[in-house]
């Protein structure tokens, strides 16, 4: 069996991965997509817990947090799409109206 | 069998928000108007079933949700807001065709705070966090040709999204470490999460997490760009009542299932309430944008609450639940009165149209809008802390807690604060009443009328009998401790 | 059985409510008069049904408020606030007859923040539960901030943020004590109080000596600011500038500081950690406050900022005679205060005539105004006079009583303090002189004398300076009682 | 009113002419002469009054009036009339009537004629009061009220700016002296208290009978100043000295009477002459049992009150103004008070007497010199005696009674008849008890100074008259002779200046050696001495002949060089009288203390330095304020940069605080 600190260590790469992508990053998309790659890394912990711990919690809770990222990306693009109607852009970088 | 009359606020709230879409598809934009009496109608019959249930205990659906006086409170403050929000609504969606989407999303952005407040597993708890999340994202977006609104709505949705990883990120070890997700039964194992060095970090990400929410420095940065940018109507909702949402979720997150672990939280908390006080209050000085100062002074009131987290005596969780309450009437009557000045600037095309809530916009006021006028300085006052308002008796119990416990630093540190945002409120009320104005003189419509008195009422209320609010503020508090 | 003190509160409130509403000044002024008429005619009869020979508390009420925090809505009145009372509910309606015919915007709003910052005093002064005095004490701040800051002079903004910010500090500091008594107190007996008698008294069980000097200092700093004294008068020279006559009048009947010292730091003084060494810090500010604010006065060339650095001086009699700790010591300091009320309002309302009508405060550019305006000379020279303690006007009773009593104690600080007198006389006198005397200064054009309203309240105020100069009994008596009350506390301790 | 006991109608003695104040204040506009009769009618109802008290008393002394009311606290205000008090009643009540008539004339046509006579009642009723007082307090109260009668007065002519300036500097000089009165009150005062402790009631603290009761205790109280151990009692009466000597003009607080001829010339009869800067004698001999008691007191009142004597006179002698002659006149006359008392060290209480005695007769004389000044100048319309001349053949009342006077000041007598004028009785008096004082402790300075001072007095004052009177006008003048209103007062003044010393010489000793001998107050002055290490003279001691005829010659010597230098004028002065001269020019400066007290002292130490610091620590203070203050906003304009706007930021913000506060709070663990 495949000792849960490499799950553990796979998570935390995706989860700085996905970090740094959203610090980096300045096209909206690539940025959502980033935070997909943080929620899952916690999923992964999540499933990886519930595996060595014999709870089902853990895959539940996986499970309804996969589907709550699907809405919020919907959520996302959403706004996402207004933007690009309004600006016809989606560097987010660009948006600084509002600051100070 | 459940007893599902226990959910009956939550229950009712659902219900208003299912008619009201229902109900919009086949209605003109000129009859929608009824939705928001609705809306107000469902939520006013929440509000009161959720008073009714005052002082029943009870959990249901297999431990995950509990119904105790904690939850009831909070449920009164994120209803009382609503309430506020979704009567100001009425003229904000006036003649609009998404009237029924607007108020869905209140209702449901309120139902989903209102479970945060109820949850008692972790899987609840995310799941209504998001829902609340969700609908405020949209509804901070709602102006789709207004560019701040979206700027507001994206760099809220962004900053929320990190933080829900965050904030899952650290459930995942604090599920990983006890092997539940149940509140009460991590409350129970919490010895083993302590003993791990992975307790510190989960501490920290789910303080992240729930700090966007609370809109704690440096995790409130979204906050003044988005409070600024959304429809004054929605800032009200989400600075007095989703900020609320992390502080319950807060309190019982920490207070009741990681209580081993309290000296980690309790010095995080320590410096993210002193940094965040007195970075809004300072910040907030040189704000022009009424909407924004309210915000920075948003950051310094949750900087106060988290108080509550650094004393952890029952004086301490009394004032800082009880503060809330204060702030949800404060902060959303002011936001509301920034909505009716919006909207008068809006109407009678005067003054800076490009930041319609400039200060600038508010001089003479107290001649413009005498009612407005006159509410928006009973809630700054209360902010600032003057006598005899909510926000009065608010820090009085709070503040004086810090001294109980000996933390005579924070005190200090808080009431210094208090002073210095004496500044920027009394500053306003110049303006208001002080300068001369600038445009005609304009009939306030009933909507806003409405919920700045109720705002207001509240305000006073808490301010000059105090001793109901702190009953339940105490009883709240000792479901914690 | 009338529950007077709560009246006191509550009808200047009212009439300051519906003088918001008014549409003309003379409906306004009018309705403040009567207002305030009333406040004074309530007063009288309390002044005449007061018992001057005990120092209990009188027509006291007490009504179940915030249970949870023993907070109750208790009021009373005592030969401490009684003076006090009296000097607002007499000072106020001339201070409204005065301004009568000037002209200005909004007087609706302006006589209305008059009436509300009477009740707010009066409300201080009644108050014997903490919160309702912290209530009330905050409440004084706004009507002063926005007289200064709507009425004032060219720097008013900065004035009024100034005065509203400094003083707010330091009442939070206070109430930051007032926390400190609270909950120490809590923990003593295990009942919640805001009760100010009873953490007076509990104040001497509490902790240790050092938790006991914390609570009494923070709470002092309050009162010290308010008074204020040196160091922390800095709001002062401005906000009493800066404000309108009537705003002036108003920050001289702010008698909250010296009040709350009677009232809450004497009692606690000698149950402190270090009482001798807290009084000779009393003392100290005291005494020197006396000199500093005469030798800055002297300095002035404004003739408003003089009378305030004067006003600075006279308070520190006020902390000086409390200090003292004898019997009459401390009564010479509560008819300080009232006797200061009354002359300082004499001094605002010349100068503020003054600057009406030649356009300048700065004395060097009068001249020779006793030509143009022999009446409003004669007043002001009884209120100079006064001021500077001549005898047959209340100021000299204060002082002598002050001075001579407290010499007792703090020989050396008294020495001190007189000292100043001279120094006081000197640029009462040089102002007289510049001012008022030699060959008139035709640049001022044509003056006008004071209107016999004016004439009417400044000389009825004038009067008053002298009758209680001839016979302070009527108020000095009740205090004589009361400071009785709290030296014998001092004295039962050996202090 | 004849039945009615003269005790119940002492309290109308001050307040009638207060009365007549209010009255004519508020209506003498609308009067004749501004309402003048009123506070002459109130006046002689006073003078009444007190003569018949006096008179009663001289019947028995023990007859002293004394009532008392409660004030405040533990303080009184009442009456008290003994034969000290009902001597200065009785002199005050006249010398304010009889220039009450002379200046309805000389005042008339003034607009603040009813000002002038409302000012004058007030005057003397404080006056009056003081001189009835009973306990320290009214005394002071009234000597207060009194002093700022004075500034009025002085400043009766405001809009002259030498006037206003002269009052301003009046009541600052004396309210110096008048400081450390209080200063002595209040350390009597806390003395009495610690000695009494708690106080009965229906005592009162502050009455003269109290405090003398309290001689002894308080002499033995002790206080360290400066390595040297002193007694309260003299630290008391050093204080109420040093009142003495602001109110009475004695040196260094003298500067300010001469200016005080900026007033009316009655006013300064009145005030500056007769009344109230006696004021400062009538105390110390009202006190005089603490004075006794005390250790070196009376020493120092001696010195200081013969140097004073000597030291105005030098400054007498060069001055040209007619007033200030006169002013520095008096100022060496009240030194010669002063000295009287002084010498009470070695001759006990009949230094009281024969210092009141002088009081009194001066009185009379240098308010006839002051009417009789006032005469000229308003006839004249000018004081520089430079510019006068020959007045006496158009002024010959003037000029008669004006001689009487000097002759009267200058102490002009044969000992041992009756020819002789009332100064000489008094003054004489005064430098022979200088002589036994001499005689009997060895110490002959103060002798010395009252010599000396005599022929300098003899010397200004006929060179004043001389210049006035004699010789040709200098100046172009109208001269008249004052109307008859002026005139009476005039002649009867003159006629006390030659005969009252005369008439009462006896008399008036004895009865005011009863002064602390009585129902009121029953004192050894013996023992009280003892307690004060003063050893009095076991009898009167004869003075060799030539002592009797040496202040007469030495005056007539005086004369005799005026009469050649001013009338003959066959001694010229030239360079002697000229800027050139050090001396004089140190003389006509007045000895430079206007450059010290004014220029230096008041406006260089205390205004150029010691309020120029405290301002500047003002300033300090205020921008630490003003600091917090800028600093905040300017913080807050900086820090608002943080938030740029860009998400990227606030993503990494979020990111970089969950790590910071890991390590921080780790690192705190850790630590703590």
């Amino acid at each position: 069996m495949i000792p849960l600190i490499f799950y553990l260590g796979l998570a935390a790469l995706l989860f700085s991965i996905g970090l740094y992508g959203v610090m980096t990053h300045k096209n909206g998309i690539r940025m959502i997509m980033c935070i997909e790659l943080m929620l899952n890394s916690a999923n992964l912990n999540l499933v990886a817990f519930s595996s060595y711990t014999d709870t089902l919690n853990g895959q539940v809770f996986a499970i309804f947090s996969i589907a709550l990222a699907a809405a919020e990306a919907a959520v996302g693009f959403a706004i996402l799409m207004a933007i690009y109607r309004m600006h016809d852009k989606i560097n987010l970088d660009e948006l600084k109206i509002l600051r100070w | 069998m459940e007893n599902l009359m226990l959910l009956a606020p939550e229950i009712a709230v659902v219900a208003t928000g299912l008619i009201i879409l229902l109900m919009g598809v086949f209605m003109s934009p000129r009859t929608k108007n009824v939705l928001g009496y609705l809306a107000t109608l469902g939520v006013l019959a929440a509000l009161v079933l959720t008073v009714q249930s005052f002082g029943t205990e009870a959990t249901m659906f297999s431990g995950t949700v509990s119904i105790d006086a904690l939850s009831q409170f909070f449920k009164l403050v994120f209803l009382a807001v609503t309430l506020i929000v979704s009567v100001a609504s009425i003229k904000y969606n006036e003649n609009s065709d998404h009237t029924e989407e607007f108020y869905t999303l209140v209702l449901f952005a309120t139902l989903g705070m209102m479970f945060v407040a109820s949850a008692n597993d972790f899987i609840l708890l995310f799941c209504a966090f998001e829902l609340a999340s969700f609908a405020t994202y949209a509804l901070a977006g709602f102006e789709k040709q207004n560019p701040k609104s979206l700027e507001g709505a994206m760099k809220y949705f962004l900053i929320g999204a990190v933080s829900s990883a965050l904030m899952l990120f650290g459930i995942s070890f604090v599920y990983g470490a006890t092997g539940t997700t149940s509140i009460s039964t991590i409350a129970e194992n919490a010895s083993l999460l302590a003993e791990n060095p992975i307790g510190l970090v989960a501490v920290v990400l789910l303080i992240a997490g729930f700090g966007f929410k609370m809109a704690l420095v440096p995790f409130h940065m979204w906050a003044p760009d988005a409070y600024q940018g959304s429809p004054s109507v929605v800032s009200s909702l989400l600075a007095a009542g989703s900020k609320k949402m992390g502080f319950v979720a807060a309190f019982r997150v920490f207070v009741v299932a990681l209580a081993a672990l309290q000296p980690d939280w309790q010095f995080t908390f320590a410096i993210l309430a002193v940094v965040t006080m007195t970075f809004g209050n300072v910040i907030a000085v040189s704000q022009t944008s009424v909407k924004r100062m309210l915000a920075y002074s948003s950051l310094a009131q949750a900087g106060y609450i988290a108080m509550a987290f650094v004393v952890m005596t029952p004086m301490a969780l009394t004032g800082g639940i009880f503060y809330t309450l204060a702030h949800a009437f404060m902060k959303g009557g002011a936001f509301i009165a920034a909505a009716a000045v919006v909207w008068m600037i809006t109407t009678q095309r005067t003054g800076d149209l490009e930041v319609p809530d400039h200060l600038d916009n508010f001089r003479g006021l107290g001649k413009r809008m005498p009612l407005t006028a006159l509410c928006m300085t009973i809630f700054v006052f209360a902010l600032a802390g003057i006598p005899p308002t909510a926000g009065f008796m608010a820090k009085f119990v709070l503040f004086s807690s810090a001294i109980q416990a000996g933390m005579t630093w924070l005190a200090v540190i808080a009431i210094l604060n208090s002073a210095l945002s004496l500044f920027y409120y009394a500053r306003l009320v110049r303006y208001m009443y002080f300068l001369s104005p600038e445009g005609k003189k304009i009939g306030l419509p009933f909507p806003y009328a409405a919920a700045l008195l109720l705002s207001a009422a509240g305000v006073l209320a808490m301010g000059l009998w105090p001793e109901p609010f702190l009953q339940w503020a105490m009883e709240a508090a000792k479901v914690l401790i | 059985m009338l529950p007077v003190a709560s009246l006191l509160i509550l009808v200047p409130l009212i009439f300051a409510a519906v003088t918001f509403f008014t549409k003309t000044k003379d409906q306004a002024a009018g309705l403040a008069f009567l207002g305030s008429l009333a406040t004074l005619g309530l007063t009288l009869d309390a002044y005449l049904n007061f018992d001057s020979s005990t120092a209990a508390m009188q027509f006291f009420e007490s009504i179940e408020w915030i249970p949870s925090l023993g907070a109750n809505y208790s009021v009373g009145i005592d030969g401490i606030s009684m003076p006090l009372i009296l000097l607002n509910a007499i000072v106020i309606p001339f201070l409204i007859l005065y301004s009568w015919k000037e002209e200005r915007e909004a007087p609706n709003r302006f006589y209305g923040l008059i009436l509300t910052m009477q009740a707010a005093v009066i409300g201080v002064f009644v108050a014997l539960d903490f919160m309702v005095f912290y209530i009330f004490w905050e409440l004084t701040l706004i009507p002063l901030f926005f007289m200064v800051n709507i009425w004032g002079g060219e720097k008013r903004v900065h004035a009024s943020y100034k005065f509203f910010i400094y003083t707010h500090v330091a009442s939070l500091i206070m109430l930051l004590g007032i926390f400190g008594l609270f909950y120490a107190s809590w923990q003593q007996t295990g009942v919640p109080t805001f009760d100010i008698r009873e953490l007076v008294a509990q104040f001497q069980f509490l902790g240790s000596g050092l938790l006991r000097n914390a609570i009494f200092l923070s709470i002092i700093f309050g009162f010290l600011a308010k008074l204020p004294t040196f160091p922390f008068h800095s709001w002062l020279p401005d906000a009493y500038t800066e404000a309108p006559t009537a705003g002036s009048v108003l920050f001289i009947l702010l008698k909250i500081g010296g009040y709350g010292l009677f009232r809450i730091s004497l009692p606690m003084l000698p149950n402190t950690g270090n009482p001798k060494l807290m009084i000779m810090l009393l003392g100290f500010l005291g005494a020197f406050s006396i000199l500093y604010g005469s030798l800055v006065a002297l300095r002035q060339k404004d003739l408003k900022r003089m009378i305030a650095y004067s006003s600075l001086s006279h308070m520190g009699y006020v902390l000086l005679g409390s200090a003292g700790l004898v019997t009459l010591s401390v009564s010479g300091a509560m008819f300080q205060q009232f006797s200061h009320g009354l002359i300082m309002s004499i001094l605002f309302m010349s100068a503020g005539v003054i600057q009406s009508s030649t356009g300048t405060r700065i004395i060097n550019n009068l001249g020779g105004l006793a030509k143009k305006m022999p009446r409003l000379t004669v007043i002001m020279m009884i209120g100079f006079m006064a001021s500077l303690g001549l005898p047959g006007l209340t100021g000299f009773i204060a002082e002598f009583l002050v001075l001579a009593f407290s010499y007792v104690n703090l020989p050396g600080f008294v020495l001190l303090a007189l000292l100043a007198i001279v120094i006081t006389a000197g640029y009462y006198l040089w102002a007289m002189q510049r001012a008022m005397f030699g060959v008139y200064n035709e640049k001022l054009g044509d003056v006008r004398d004071i209107n016999s309203l004016q004439v009417f309240s400044m000389g009825v105020i004038a009067l008053l300076v002298l009758y209680f100069g001839l016979n302070p009994n009527p108020v000095l008596n009740m205090m004589i009682t009361s400071s009785e009350a709290i030296v014998s506390l001092a004295a039962a301790l050996g202090v | 009113m004849v039945k009615t006991a003269p005790e119940e109608l002492a309290f109308i003695i001050p307040l009638l002419p207060a009365l007549a104040f209010v009255i004519t204040f508020f209506f003498g506009r609308k009067m004749p002469s501004g309402g003048a009769i009123v506070p002459i009618l109130a006046i002689t109802v006073s003078f009444v009054i007190s003569l018949m008290i006096t008179l009663r008393l001289l019947a028995n002394p023990n007859e002293v009036i004394s009532q008392s009311y409660p004030w405040f606290a533990v303080l009184n205000i009442g009456i008290l009339i003994d034969p000290l008090a009902a001597v200065m009643l009785s002199m005050v009540s006249f010398v304010s009537l009889m220039i009450h008539i002379y200046a309805v004339s000389y005042i008339s046509g003034d607009p603040g004629e009813s000002r002038y006579f409302a000012e004058t009642a007030l005057f003397t009723a404080a006056m009056l009061s003081l001189a009835l007082s009973d306990n320290i307090l009214q005394f002071f109260v009234s000597w207060e009220l009194v002093g700022l009668c004075s500034y009025l007065l002085i400043g009766f002519w405001f809009e002259r700016p030498s006037a206003a300036a002269a009052a301003k500097k009046a009541f600052l000089t004396t309210r110096v002296g008048d400081v450390m009165f209080l200063t002595g009150i209040i350390v009597l005062t806390s003395d009495l208290l610690k000695l009494a402790g708690r106080l009965s009631d229906g005592t009162y603290l502050l009455r003269f009978d109290e405090i003398f009761s309290y001689i002894p205790q308080l002499s033995a109280l002790q206080a360290n100043i400066f390595g040297f151990e002193i007694s309260h009692l003299t630290i008391i009466t050093l204080l109420f000295f040093g009142g003495a000597v602001g109110k009475s003009g004695q040196f260094p607080l003298h500067v300010w009477l001469p200016d005080a001829m900026e007033g009316p010339t009655t006013v300064s009869a009145l005030i500056h002459a007769a009344t109230m800067v006696t004021a400062g004698v009538y105390l110390v001999a009202r006190t005089f049992p603490m004075f006794i008691a005390a250790p070196d007191s009376l020493m120092v009142v001696a010195y200081l009150g013969g140097f004073t004597a000597l030291f105005a006179g030098t400054m007498g002698i060069v001055m040209n103004d007619l007033k200030r002659v006169l002013a520095y006149s008096t100022i060496s006359q009240l030194g010669y008070m002063m000295l009287g008392l002084g010498l009470g060290s070695a001759i006990g209480i009949e230094a009281v007497s024969i210092s009141l005695f002088h009081l009194i007769n001066h009185a009379f004389f240098k308010a006839l010199l002051f009417l009789c000044a006032g005469s000229v100048i308003h006839a004249v319309g000018t004081q520089d005696m430079r510019e006068l001349g020959g007045l006496g053949k158009v002024m010959p009342v003037t000029a008669a009674t004006m001689t009487i006077a000097a002759l009267a000041l200058a102490g002009f007598g044969i000992p041992g008849t009756s020819i002789e004028t009332s100064g000489f009785f008094s003054k004489d008096a005064i430098i022979e008890a200088a002589y036994l004082f001499g005689e009997h402790s060895n110490n002959w300075v103060p002798y010395l100074f009252s010599i000396a001072a005599a022929l300098l007095t003899s010397i200004y004052i006929f060179r004043l008259i001389f210049m006035t009177f004699t010789g040709k006008p200098r100046s172009n003048y109208q001269g008249h002779e004052s109307p008859a209103i002026m005139t009476i007062p005039l002649s009867i003044l003159a006629l006390f200046a030659l005969v009252f010393g005369g008439l009462t010489k006896t008399g008036f000793t004895a009865f005011l050696e009863e002064t602390f001998a009585n129902r009121f107050v029953n004192l050894d002055i013996g023992s009280l001495a003892v307690i004060g290490q003063n050893e009095l003279l076991e009898a009167a001691g004869h003075e060799p002949v030539f002592v009797l005829w040496l202040p007469m010659i030495v005056a007539v010597a005086g004369f005799a060089i005026a009469f050649m230098i001013y009338y003959l004028r066959i001694i010229k002065l030239g360079p002697l009288a000229s800027m050139k001269n050090p001396i004089y020019r140190l003389l006509y400066k007045r000895y430079y203390q206007h450059e010290i007290y004014t220029e230096f002292f008041s406006l260089g130490i205390v205004y150029g330095v010691i309020a120029f610091l405290l301002q500047i620590l003002d300033v300090i203070i205020d921008s630490v304020v003003e600091g917090i203050g800028i600093l905040t906003v300017g913080v807050s304009e900086e820090l608002r940069r943080v938030q740029t706007g860009v998400i990227q930021t606030y993503a990494t913000g979020v990111i970089a605080g969950v790590s910071l506060l890991i390590i921080l709070v780790k690192l705190i663990m850790e630590v703590l």
